[in-house]
């Protein structure tokens, strides 16, 4: 059973990876050294103590143990002083890693017991783990960012459509003619005084039509009305509508001596 | 598949020729739904190109579209594609518009003048129990939908209203029998049968239905 | 088939041929932001061409734009037209402030989202080992490119976040898959003799932990 290695950090870095553990120890103070008044790039270039770490490893070949931890721990006690300024949370967040840096740090120190080796996991596999994962995300990041995007990097053809200068008309079907009545007579219903009658339709639409008949021709003789292919239910009706109709005073009926011509007149308007 | 050449090399004004002109227009023609004036199609080209030359390009670009499904027109604010007229029952396919609707005073005037006709105009506001605006009958016989059929002999004359065949041909219907009966607005109304001024009954009216067919 | 001229004689179904029917995409396309699926550009013809002829009507067009301006794409939700990308420039000087651009904060929660979906807030928190803001969410969340799927039965029921269709859209993806590949983490951690100056191995370990002391 091998421990986790992290891999080089940088295969494509061209200096061979600095063993002494001294080095790194100088770079990272000149490399990281913020300056107060810098603190609003440094929260811009790291994105969290694991975006930091990265760096310390990837770039200056940082071993996790070499890290004198007196020093690191100095460091960034001083990032946390200026965070604490307005980044709270932010300032919460390293001080949880430098702590888990410790704690890696004290735990590989201590004496272990040959059982306590083949059981216990590594103290530092779940860190590498989970700097190994954010370095994941961190690159995928970095692709994502690189496909074309829409609106960034190309737009999305959107011509206009020309449309005739016709005027839809509403449509209405005898569903919503009826859900009207509906509504109508519910209010009907709360109006008592309103007298709704309920008649078949067929005489209103015969009323309808001896009213038409009568717009052409102002007067008609009464047998005129009834077409001698009438059935005689259309009769029947016919003849219920006049009545209807003289009834509602929508026409005149006349007959000027008994037994002869009866005229039905639409009323005149003028 | 090779990758057109444009994509390899970056164009710049300095190597722009008519033909790379064009293609920048039609993308930012293609791409605005808004019609671009010349002026602002000049920003294209950091105004390196002055507004005969691009009107010129317009040209040709409008000549090159012209038997396809689309057009490069010219309007009031300026220049812009469009799907050309005849498209349009096939793009109304894609996106039904959504068609008007009546407001609620319409429908219960119609529904009054086809269920009551002839009425007034008096009838349908006793009925409704507000008064009819004008404008609603205009629509109506605008539509097509009712006439005025006479008038009563009251005082006053009132034009008496009823649908027509055309509203029968627009609802799909041969005679107003098919429209839907009352009968489930019985519960709704008094039942009492004094009010009945017309001896029909329900069977009457379904006998007279089946004849009439 | 009489006359040529298309704009004199309304196009109908039945006199549709492969140009004409090209034309019809083209002008939908063309004429609608949102990609359109065949199951969409079907009913342009009223579902009388089926998917196999509008497919190859689709691959007979995106050939004859090659070399334009504009390309016919197909993205998750169905097929496009957009500008080639070298035309984005040009594009830019029309309306130069749209284009937004995304902080290491928003594309770092934006691929734990899309590689690991669905995922809480908390798990991003934990790859990322800061909290996320809940701007970043929300400018996702505004771009339409994520969206609260569910939420994750433990307590507090933290919301599931997921990429969306319209993420794959504005990407030129049709599915996850072609995503960028992730690195693998296994080849990170393989041991590699290259690299034993990496404090990692058992040995490594022994030795650095002697001189740090």
């Amino acid at each position: 059973m091998v421990n986790p290695v992290i891999d080089s950090l940088e295969s494509q870095s061209p200096q061979p990876i600095a063993r002494i553990c001294g080095e790194p120890l100088l770079e990272i103070p000149q490399d990281l050294y913020i300056p107060p008044d810098a603190l609003e790039v440094f929260l811009d270039t790291f994105q969290g103590p694991l975006d930091l770490l990265l760096y310390l490893i990837r770039k200056h070949n940082l071993n996790i143990l070499d890290i004198p931890m007196a020093e690191l721990t100095q460091q960034y006690m001083t990032y946390v002083e200026m965070m604490r300024i307005d980044q709270l949370e932010l300032a919460a967040e390293y001080l949880l890693m430098t702590a888990l840096l410790i704690e890696i740090k004290s735990r590989m120190l201590l004496p272990k017991s040959k059982t306590e080796i083949a059981e216990e996991s590594d103290p530092r596999a779940e860190l590498v783990r989970r700097l190994l994962e954010y370095e994941q995300i961190k690159k995928a990041a970095d692709r994502l960012n690189r496909l074309p995007q829409a609106e960034r990097d190309f737009s999305i053809a959107q011509i206009r459509i020309e449309q005739n200068e016709t005027i839809r008309l509403p449509n209405v079907n005898s569903d919503d003619l009826r859900n009207a009545w509906i509504a109508i007579l519910t209010r009907a219903k709360v109006n008592r005084h309103h007298q709704v009658k309920r008649e078949t339709l067929s005489v209103r639409a015969y009323m309808s039509q001896v009213l038409r008949d009568l717009r052409t021709r102002k007067q008609l003789e009464f047998y005129d009305l009834f077409s001698p292919a009438a059935t005689i239910m259309e009769v029947v009706v016919t003849f219920l509508a006049v009545l209807e109709l003289a009834k509602e005073l929508l026409l005149e009926i006349s007959q000027s001596q008994d037994s002869g011509t009866i005229y039905v007149r639409a009323v005149d308007v003028a | 598949m090779s990758a057109p050449s444009t994509s390899l090399n970056p164009i710049t004004l300095e190597s722009l020729n008519p033909e790379k002109a064009k293609q920048i227009l039609e993308a930012a023609l293609l791409a605005t739904q808004e019609p671009l004036p010349i002026s602002e199609l000049r920003k294209l080209f950091d105004h390196e190109l002055n507004n005969a030359v691009i009107s010129r390009l317009l040209e040709e670009i409008r000549d090159k579209w012209r038997d396809s499904a689309i057009e490069l027109v010219t309007v009031a604010s300026g220049w812009r594609f469009q799907t050309k007229p005849e498209m349009q029952p096939f793009l109304e396919k894609l996106a039904p518009q959504k068609t008007p609707r009546y407001s609620r005073a319409i429908l219960e005037t119609l529904a009054i003048i086809a269920y009551r006709q002839p009425v007034t105009r008096g009838d349908i506001e006793e009925i409704r129990g507000v008064s009819v605006s004008g404008s609603i009958l205009k629509t109506l016989l605008a539509r097509g939908w009712i006439e005025e059929i006479g008038h009563r002999n009251v005082p006053g004359k009132p034009a008496l209203f009823a649908t027509t065949l055309n509203f029968l041909d627009d609802l799909n219907l041969r005679t107003l029998d098919e429209l839907p009966p009352l009968d489930e607005m019985k519960s709704l109304i008094e039942p009492d049968n004094h009010n009945q001024a017309l001896p029909f009954t329900e069977t009457d009216s379904t006998d007279h239905k089946g004849n009439a067919d």
